[in-house]
């Protein structure tokens, strides 16, 4: 029942996280969509060892788990760092070509 | 490894290696890649003679080269063949010694050289296939190897020769791989073999046949311009004159048309496909290309474009004769032409070559009283087109005799009435060309001379046109004599006749 | 009494679930990207529990320290360093939403509305086939419970999720190790550490707290990594909380990061990676298998092999919070000005 | 004694082959500028060979050479004598005519490389014993003759040459045609075996284009008057002596006659042939250049052999006596013109002959053509009434109206060439004509002469001399005559400006250059056809175009948006679940 | 000591030591990598080796046997992608050599050449680590853990030129991996979920059409679409191949998307071919066809080299899909080892044109196809390794790709499946229109052809691509030998379900 739940929700997180890293235009949102969808599947992972008796819990799902946690970081790392990068170039744009506007305003 | 297939890999080697050697020249290395070129090529020819000998005398040569289970690679030299071989290796060493001469002074030649042994060794390849797998490597690495020549000049027409010519060549080349391996799948891998596939696929199959037999025709057609399919040829003229002559003599028209022969003898089966009942359609699909052909060039003021459009005519009259495969002395006609038509179209490429690179003339308009100034030349060009009309006792008389006779004793009237006309049209557009420079008056300057000393042109783009010329008088004359080639088809035909 | 615990724990994992699908449709839904962060940190503490109630103990930790206590002020850092130079030069501009701050992501999407609908509609099924999926899927789960059982005597460590970590599946765990250098490598890569990380004002009560902290931190991070072998922590947990010291000196001016010489930091990132790699050559060697350990000394090869990696690990995730290469280290020209590059790679 | 019979063979073959090959080898050295000048001054020479052959080479002598040309073969059988000396003889006048002529000419060496071609091709096609030899140097005769007409390079003789090669060139497919279907049974027949038996009307009818034309057939004879006139008259010469002959000769070789009754065939050729005997007569009285004047006279004659022709086809007995016929019409003819031309050479180079004399000299020649009592032509003539009266019912009455017509007719003509002969203006009258006289002499010899001499006309000339047959050549001739010195003194003449039109030439030109037009205008709208399908495949600027800025390009970056790839992963993944939740369930 | 079958281990081993060493030690990271490349290409020949001595091997890592330890596999497909990756792998490395030694001589901007190659090499050598790890790991979550490494490495390779357009596309591609990624993550929860094993041996045993596998198969599946970037899908690729330095790009298009493929590959035929309805395959033909279209018409409509060479990908690997139904009705083996054997030659004659362009790129500044004539006055032999690749693309004799092409028109046409047929004639068409595009620019050389000087190193950039063009160009010559290794290696169940 209870890793019914959690793996429903899991999966539904997934979902979730899809969704957004899809639909979402904004680069952070889109990373944290797909954290979100880590999760999920993590979630849904965990849930299938779960069981009531502690002692025969499956360890395997955990440590993929833990494993999955160090890698999503990772790429959640990379692609913060991308998407500032590229932000900031187009920052950088931005202010140019308002103030190369500002200039020619000024000129004219 | 026994000295045959010692004797195969040589002769595909001697020059393709000077070839990849050519490409690593640098350019200024002229003597060097002459030489190369020469020795290549006389080499080879050297040993496709070796060859010729021992297939004379009953050796046979078989290579072969599994890429996969049903696909090898299977080298073969038959009495066809080395026809084929012998032509293409001769004419080479012919066209090399032209080109040298052509080229004299251009940039690219290491390029262009390269690419010119490639060509040849992949013509010799063609020659040499054994069955429709190496056939078809050989086919489309010819398309591969023919471009770059085509595109040599660089100009905007030069490259839209070369679209067009790959447009049409991998066309026809897609289509040839279709039903390549349909056949595969409904026949299994086969050898060329006299008897073609098993004659229980017709009972199944007739329909699929015939379907694939049009595909294949279709395929290898465009090379060997039949006439729907024969837009790149003209097209193609604005290469450099050596390369036309290759195009038209040694290595892609004959490629094609070599490709019918194999289809129609050595895939199908004489038996086969009269049983089939397809010869009527290659008949009516050369006759319609011979007529439209002559045609075609009576209209032609460039003189490299009538050559061309007479090739397209020219070429068909091999097919004319494999579509009555039936009959003897048709198949004789057939191939002989083969080796025919490639001596004489040469010899009038050799010349076009001369008059364009020695006066600056591409118009037959051009033309009047040239015969003065360069006597040897037009004396060549009149050898040739006189075997092109098939006055004697020139060689294209002998082809077209024998076709003739084919025609007669299959009680083909067509044929004759076809080949009557081609040559009225022949004689229509080649023998104004003769008179006009011959007995024409010249009119002005010549729009680009240039002068080369003691002989009328350049020795080396003399000889070559000489050569060929006498050959194309002498190959007539003797035409019944042991070892000419109309006595080598004979020896050919044997096969297929048995 | 055990049908009352699970009427009692049914209602809390409703409970949980509800809430985790509350906090991550906020998260995902918010105007406010900032607010998104903020309940993305909640949602990441959230799931600590859930994995507590999973009975994943170390998942939680992992999850407390990396999920939500690192990743969280990775965006945060992230959301500052995109919005701080315009903010910096467009100071008259209050009303600008912190989300969105360029307009292309916004335009798209209102012109991809119709579509979003059908996609959206596609999404419920697909979610739909999923959950029919889990549903018909035969029970009870199989899973790998009593191999692992059975062989934990010989994996040198008592805690089953470590044994399998680093022993039964250390294949897996070398190359999630070097995925992480390799977050480090490409974000050292890509660009330099780009600002200060420091806060403009940082107080003196804040720098003895970190003075204080410090070691206090650093003993947690030992703790853990020693306490992996025998019950809940490990590497990773170490390691986390041992970046979490870096961040602290990071912000705090103690450590100016951007100033160090490269050559330490690549040291200590690698050391944990060439660690395993050693020992997994070692077990070639000696043992016949690559990553083999001899089960007397698997448990002292497992510390050696955590300690490495934790130091590893707290250095990369630091580098991540750091956002890029030491500044003196491979000097290029700054992007002062992003011209179209007209250099050779063509635009 | 295998040795001299060896020898025998090796100098038979050696002989026979300089026949044809002496001219060659000397054209050979006319085009090599060492040897040019001395090749010419052998010239005459080169005829030698050929009157050797006909003294020593025994009859019955086969020389294979079976790697020529697709199995060669020569003989010199007794027709082939009688041609290979007539020719011989035409080819050393005109030879000697030559030699003397163009002595100073600068293009010397090409006529003579042209004139020294057509011989050996001549002589080669009377040697040729199987059909493709014949061919080969049928048409080397043929074409090298383009040369001959075409020497002088005005407007006038390229107009004759391309006239004359358009006829030839006819001709030459023709002929080939004829050969292939005389091959019919696979293997290239012999010339004296050519099969009676598949014999068609078709065949008939190609070899009469293909022989036709050189000897002025009538739909084909245009190029006659024009190349005669035309030619330096030398080269004329031997047209008109030598290369006609080839023609008839041409019918001999390949008609089977005396082995084959063709009635309808017959027939044919009998219409053919009056029709052209009369055209020609009609033809050249209004001719006022000699040249033009003979050549309609070779029209003429040569219509009536091929009425002879015609008659032989009718009867197997009438075949056998045409063939005789033919070939003494033939030499009668030939050795006339040849004296003719000759004639009109010296007159034209100016030669200094008394007026009566010249007189003289020119209606001999003249009167013998028109069948005067004593001359060849009288017993030639009697000889073909013969032949008239083995065709039997209405074609024995057709001959016996027609040929006095014809004699009439002839008389009337050539007495019309005779004085314009002697009107000639002499174009270029210094020059040292003796050599032209002296050829011009022996020639009237000869005319005279040969039917005296010549044994196969022995028969004929006896059966001439009797009264009956006397009085019967010598009424027409009589007639005619006076007919023609009551035109002659009334003074009138022809009008001229009709010629070209009596020539064919308006209908030739216009029948093939409409032909042409239409050929042209057919293959233009073909290829028109096809070119508009190649660049309509081939509009690349509009297909790139398209692909560029239309279509892909614009579905490329609907495709690049997150949400339609979103899209494409949904429904790929949907699919595969539900097909395969398909096949859990069936 | 050391035993024989632990060779299994150095493709992974090497490359991930010399990863960490030439980060740790930059200066010499060029020879670290090359070296550790080249004893890669040992130890594929090595393991090639083995594999016809002793046939299939296994080797369980850490000595912990399946399920519950992770296994290294080595059989037919797994070593025919090692040592394309081991061959290319050193070519890539030679011509990096060259590449950076170019740039860093002609500085554009001060010291950025001299930071990409610096991170260059230990980018590289993990993409390779996880390449050679994904062929040769039995496990499917090792398997996952390898594609993260692959993914996170090419998006750090290809952000490495550091111009914008080439960070919007890392980022692209690092979301895109992640999301193929996470889609086979789930999908191995799945299998988990059924099955309780994670090694693809047992499950190949076990698997048979139950929900699990339905629902595993569904998501990894089109997961792993998106990161080879089929048809519809396929919109991240051009811009990050297109941008990246061109070993990168060389990388990116040779080997990466291979990667994916071959797991796609190894799913559909060696794992789960039981499990999986005709339709199916005809779905995965479908999307070929399409990327074959439509990859060539885009192919067609691109000014610049690299965009080209870059959608020419797009088209090639959609003849890798399309034989996917051929191989399934196709009746015969060969089919099956077609997909391989053209995906090799494809991987080594897209290396080469990418190479060719970097070079044409250096040397010109630009890569503007209608500006490129005259280039082979200077560069003949790029240019002649771009027409040789070429050859490949197009399908021609003696070339990997026409073997390929024959195989699979010979399944579609004997088993009257006539459509695949026209589409794979079709794209051959489109491809040689498009790889003439370039090669008529590239053969021609006009009188007016600026002068260009070459760099002295530039022999390190022309050769490996021609060795790589030449490679692929006479690969059907040596087709028995890979396709033995294909044959020997295909599990008998397997042979099996694909006759029957």
């Amino acid at each position: 029942m209870t890793n019914m739940l959690y793996s429903f929700t899991g999966l539904i997180l997934f979902v979730f996280g899809l969704f957004a890293l899809i639909s979402c235009p904004h680069p952070l949102r889109k990373i944290l969509g797909g954290n979100v969808m880590s999760t999920g599947i993590f979630l849904f992972l965990v849930a299938t060892s779960y069981r009531t008796d502690t002692a025969s819990i499956d360890p395997v799902p955990q440590a993929m788990v833990l494993t999955g946690i160090v890698v999503s970081v990772s790429i959640t790392a990379v692609a913060l760092v991308l998407a500032t990068r590229l932000q900031q170039s187009a920052n950088r744009a931005m202010n140019r070509r308002e103030k190369k506007n500002e200039g020619g305003a000024a000129e004219g | 490894m026994s000295w045959e297939n010692a004797l195969i890999v040589a002769i595909l080697m001697s020059s393709f290696l000077p070839g990849i050697i050519i490409f690593m020249l640098p350019e200024k290395s002229t003597g060097l890649r002459t030489s190369l070129n020469l020795f290549g090529a006389l080499l080879k020819m050297t040993l496709v003679v070796i060859m010729d000998l021992a297939i004379y005398y009953g050796r046979v040569f078989h290579m072969r080269l599994e890429l996969m289970e049903g696909v090898e690679l299977f080298l073969n030299a038959d009495p066809l063949s080395a026809m084929f071989a012998t032509l293409s290796s001769v004419l080479w060493l012919l066209t090399t010694i032209y080109a040298v001469g052509y080229l004299e002074g251009s940039p690219n030649r290491s390029h262009f050289f390269g690419y010119f042994s490639l060509c040849v060794t992949v013509t010799i390849g063609i020659a040499m296939a054994g069955n429709l797998i190496t056939f078809l490597l050989f086919y489309e690495m010819l398309t591969l190897a023919t471009y770059p020549l085509i595109i040599h000049r660089g100009t905007d027409e030069a490259l839209a020769a070369g679209r067009s010519y790959l447009f049409y060549a991998f066309g026809g080349g897609g289509v040839f791989l279709f039903a390549v391996i349909w056949l595969h799948t409904l026949a299994g891998p086969a050898d060329f073999t006299s008897a073609g596939f098993t004659p229980q696929l017709i009972d199944n199959d007739a329909p699929v046949l015939r379907f694939i037999f049009l595909l294949m025709i279709a395929g290898v057609g465009v090379k060997a311009a039949l006439v729907p399919l024969h837009g790149w040829l003209p097209r193609a003229m604005v290469a450099p004159a050596p390369v036309s002559a290759l195009l038209h003599a040694v290595a892609v028209v004959k490629a094609g048309a070599f490709g019918i022969t194999r289809i129609v003898l050595d895939v199908y089966g004489i038996k086969n496909i009269i049983q089939l009942g397809l010869l009527p359609w290659l008949m009516t699909l050369s006759s319609i290309t011979i007529i439209w052909g002559s045609l075609r060039a009576l209209q032609q003021d460039g003189l490299k474009q009538r050559l061309a459009y007479s090739t397209v005519s020219q070429i068909s009259y091999i097919a004319l004769g494999i579509s009555l495969a039936d009959h003897r002395l048709a198949l004789i006609g057939g191939l002989v032409h083969l080796v025919h038509q490639g001596l004489m179209k040469i010899t009038l490429f050799f010349c076009a070559g001369n008059l364009a690179e020695t006066l600056g003339i591409h118009k037959i308009s051009e033309m009047a009283g040239v015969g003065r100034r360069l006597p040897l030349t037009m004396a060549a060009f009149t050898i040739g087109a006189m075997g092109m009309i098939g006055i004697p006792p020139t060689i294209g008389f002998v082809s077209k005799w024998y076709l003739c006779l084919g025609g007669i004793t299959a009680h083909n009237w067509w044929v004759i009435v076809v080949l009557v006309i081609s040559s009225l049209l022949n004689g229509a557009y080649f023998l104004p060309i003769i008179i006009t420079a011959w007995f024409g008056k010249q009119q002005g300057s010549w729009p680009r001379e240039k002068n080369f000393g003691r002989f009328e042109t350049h020795w080396m783009l003399l000889a070559p046109p000489l050569v060929t010329a006498l050959a194309v008088i002498v190959a007539g004359i003797i035409a019944n004599a042991q070892f000419s080639p109309l006595a080598w088809v004979e020896f050919v035909v044997q096969e297929y006749t048995r | 009494m055990d049908s009352a615990m699970t009427i009692i724990l049914t209602g809390f994992d409703l409970l949980l679930s509800a809430t985790l699908l509350w906090l991550a449709w906020q998260l995902l839904r918010s105007t406010d990207i900032f607010k998104a962060i903020i309940f993305f940190i909640c949602f990441g503490l959230l799931m600590a529990i859930a994995w507590v109630r999973m009975h994943a103990p170390d998942v939680a930790l992992a999850e407390a320290a990396i999920g939500a206590g690192l990743t969280g002020p990775l965006f945060l850092a992230a959301l500052r360093k995109m919005e701080r130079k315009q903010k910096k030069e467009r100071r008259f501009d209050p009303e600008e939403k912190r989300d969105n701050p360029d307009k292309r992501w916004q335009v798209r999407s209102r012109e991809a509305s119709p579509l979003m609908w059908i996609v959206a509609a596609l999404t419920l099924c697909f979610a739909g086939l999923l959950i029919r999926t889990v549903w018909i899927i035969p029970r009870p789960l199989p899973g790998l419970a009593q191999q692992t059982a059975a062989h934990l005597g010989a994996s040198g460590v008592d805690n089953a999720v470590t044994a399998v970590l680093l022993n039964f599946r250390g294949y897996d765990t070398m190359l999630e190790v070097m995925v992480l250098l390799l977050g480090a490598i490409t974000i050292w890569s890509i660009t330099h550490a780009p600002f200060p990380p420091r806060l403009p004002d940082t107080s003196p009560v804040q720098k003895s707290a970190v003075r204080l902290l410090l070691p206090l931190i650093c003993l947690t991070g030992g703790y853990l990594v020693w306490q992996g072998a025998y019950q809940t922590g490990g590497a990773f947990q170490g390691g986390a909380v041992l970046s979490a010291a870096l961040v602290l000196l990071l912000i705090s001016d103690f450590l100016w990061l951007p100033d160090m010489h490269s050559l330490p930091l690549r040291m200590g990132m690698v050391l944990g990676p060439l660690v395993f790699l050693s020992m997994a050559v070692l077990g070639i060697i000696t043992e016949n298998a690559l990553l083999r350990f001899p089960p007397e000394q698997a448990g002292a090869f497992l510390l050696f092999l955590e300690a490495a990696c934790a130091i590893s690990i707290g250095l990369s995730l630091a580098a991540f919070f750091a956002g890029g290469r030491p500044a003196s280290d491979l000097r290029e020209k700054p992007y002062q000005t992003d011209q179209p590059d007209t250099e050779k790679e063509g635009s | 004694m295998v040795f001299p019979a060896f020898q025998n063979v090796i100098m038979h073959t050696l002989g026979l082959s300089l026949v044809a090959g002496a001219p060659l080898l000397l054209m050979a050295g006319c085009c090599l500028r060492p040897l040019r000048e001395a090749s010419f001054r052998l010239l005459p020479l080169s005829v030698l060979p050929a009157l050797l052959a006909v003294l020593f080479i025994p009859p019955g002598v086969e020389v294979e050479v079976g790697w020529f040309f697709m199995g060669g073969a020569m003989e010199l059988d007794a027709m082939g004598r009688i041609f290979l000396t007539l020719t011989a003889c035409v080819w050393l006048f005109a030879a000697l005519s030559v030699h003397e002529k163009f002595r100073q000419d600068p293009h010397r060496f090409r006529f003579a490389g042209f004139f020294l071609a057509s011989m050996s091709g001549n002589f080669g096609l009377i040697l040729a014993r199987d059909v493709l030899g014949f061919y080969l140097f049928f048409a080397l005769m043929s074409f090298s003759a383009y040369g001959l007409i075409n020497h002088n390079r005005t407007e006038m003789t390229r107009k004759a040459g391309r006239v004359y090669l358009v006829l030839v060139f006819l001709s030459e497919l023709a002929m080939f045609t004829a050969l292939v279907f005389l091959s019919a049974r696979g293997e290239t027949p012999s010339i004296s075996a050519i099969p009676a038996a598949d014999f068609s009307p078709l065949l008939l009818f190609l070899l009469f284009i293909a022989f036709g034309v050189k000897i002025g057939a009538l739909p084909l004879q245009s190029w006659m008057a024009l190349s005669y006139q035309q030619a330096p008259i030398p080269a004329a010469t031997a047209l008109a002596g030598a290369m006609v002959n080839a023609g008839i000769l041409g019918w001999l070789r390949f008609i089977p006659l005396g082995h084959i009754v063709l009635p309808g065939g017959g027939i044919f050729f009998i219409v053919m042939g009056s029709l052209a005997a009369i055209y020609g007569v009609i033809f050249g009285l209004y001719q006022d250049k000699p040249g033009r004047a003979l050549a309609s006279s070779s029209i003429s004659q040569m219509g009536l052999v091929t009425v002879i022709a015609g008659y032989g086809l009718l009867s197997d007995e009438a075949g056998q006596a045409a063939l005789t016929l033919m070939a003494l019409f033939a030499m009668h003819h030939s050795l006339a013109k040849t004296s003719l031309f000759l004639g009109y050479d010296m007159i034209d180079r100016g030669g200094r002959v008394s007026g009566i004399f010249l007189l003289a000299g020119l209606l001999l020649p003249c009167l013998s053509l028109a069948g005067f009592p004593l001359t060849s032509g009288a017993m030639v003539k009697g000889a073909l009434k013969e032949l008239v009266a083995m065709g039997g019912g209405s074609w024995y009455l057709f001959g016996k109206v027609f040929l006095p017509i014809s004699s009439m007719g002839t008389t009337v003509l050539m007495l019309h060439c005779a004085r314009l002969l002697r009107q000639h203006n002499r174009s270029n009258g210094e020059g040292n004509t003796t050599v032209a006289a002296r050829l011009w002499i022996a020639s009237i010899a000869l005319v005279a002469a040969t039917p005296w001499l010549w044994p196969p006309l022995h028969n004929l000339g006896r059966h001439s001399l009797q009264w009956q047959a006397l009085a019967q050549s010598l009424w027409p001739v009589a007639l005619g005559t006076v007919l023609a010195l009551v035109w002659f003194a009334t003074g009138s003449r022809l009008p001229a400006r009709n010629r070209d039109v009596a020539d064919f030439d308006y209908l030739a030109r216009s029948l093939s250059g409409g032909f042409m037009q239409i050929l042209v205008a057919v293959t233009d709208f073909f290829a028109g056809l096809r070119h508009a399908m190649e660049s309509w495949l081939s509009r690349q600027e509009n297909l790139r175009d398209f692909i560029r800025t239309r279509g892909p390009g614009k579905w490329e970056k609907v495709l690049g948006r997150w949400s339609v790839v979103y899209l494409f992963y949904l429904l790929i993944c949907i699919f595969l679940f539900i097909i395969m939740y398909g096949t859990l369930y069936s | 000591m050391v035993s024989a079958e632990s060779w299994i281990a150095v493709p992974v081993v090497v490359p991930l030591a010399a990863a960490l060493l030439s980060f740790l030690v930059r200066r010499g990271s060029l020879f670290i990598s090359l070296a550790a490349a080249i004893i890669n290409v040992l130890a594929a020949a090595i393991l090639v080796n083995q594999f016809f001595v002793s046939g299939p091997a296994q080797y369980a890592v850490g000595g912990w046997d399946p399920p519950l330890g992770i296994s290294l596999r080595t059989d037919g497909p797994a070593l025919i992608m090692l040592v394309l990756t081991g061959l290319t792998g050193v070519a890539i490395s030679l011509y990096a050599w060259g590449y950076f030694s170019f740039r860093i001589d002609q500085p554009a901007r001060a010291g950025r050449p001299e930071k990409q190659e610096r991170f260059f090499w230990p980018l590289w050598m993990l993409q390779l680590t996880g390449l050679n790890g994904l062929f040769l790991s039995g496990d499917i979550f090792n398997i996952y853990v390898t594609l993260e490494l692959i993914g996170v490495s090419a998006a750090g390779l290809a952000a490495l030129s550091g111009k914008s357009a080439s960070i919007t596309a890392a980022l692209r591609y690092l979301l895109v991996s992640l999301l193929g990624s996470m889609s086979y993550l789930l999908g191995v929860v799945f299998l988990y979920k059924t099955y309780g094993v994670l090694d693809l041996g047992l499950l190949q045993k076990m698997a048979g059409p139950t929900p699990g596998v339905i629902a595993a198969l569904a998501v990894m599946s089109v997961g792993l679409l998106l990161k080879t970037a089929i048809f519809p899908m396929h919109f991240w690729l051009p811009p990050a191949h297109a941008n990246a330095l061109a070993p990168v790009s060389a990388i990116l298009s040779g080997l990466v998307v291979k990667g994916s493929f071959f797991l796609l590959f190894r799913l559909w035929f060696d794992i789960f071919s039981p499990a999986l309805p005709h339709t199916a395959f005809s779905l995965m033909g479908a999307l070929g066809a399409g990327a074959i279209l439509w990859g060539g018409i885009q192919a067609l409509r691109q000014q610049r080299l690299k965009l080209l060479i870059a959608y020419s990908t797009i088209s090639q690997l959609g003849y890798l899909l399309i034989a996917f139904p051929l191989a399934f009705t196709g009746g015969n083996s060969q089919t099956w080892s077609a997909v391989l054997f053209m995906a090799s030659g494809h991987a080594c004659a897209k290396i080469a044109m990418f190479m060719s362009a970097g070079t044409i790129m250096l040397h010109l500044g630009h890569d503007r196809i209608r500006e490129l004539a005259g280039i082979r006055a200077y560069l003949p032999v790029t240019a002649f390794a771009y027409a040789a690749a070429g050859v490949n693309l197009m399908g021609l004799p003696p070339s990997g790709g026409f073997i390929g092409k024959w195989m699979m028109l010979i399944a579609s046409l004997s088993t009257h499946q006539w459509l695949w047929a026209l589409v794979l004639l079709a794209g051959s068409f489109l491809a040689v229109a498009y790889v003439f595009r370039v090669v008529e620019q590239l053969f021609v050389i006009p009188p007016d052809a600026p002068f260009i000087e070459r760099h002295p190193r530039a022999g390190l950039l022309e050769w490996p691509a021609l060795i790589l063009a030449l490679i692929s160009l006479l690969m059907g010559l040596i087709a028995p030998y890979p396709l033995r290794l294909l044959d020997t290696g295909m599990a008998p169940q397997v042979v099996q379900v694909i006759g029957g």
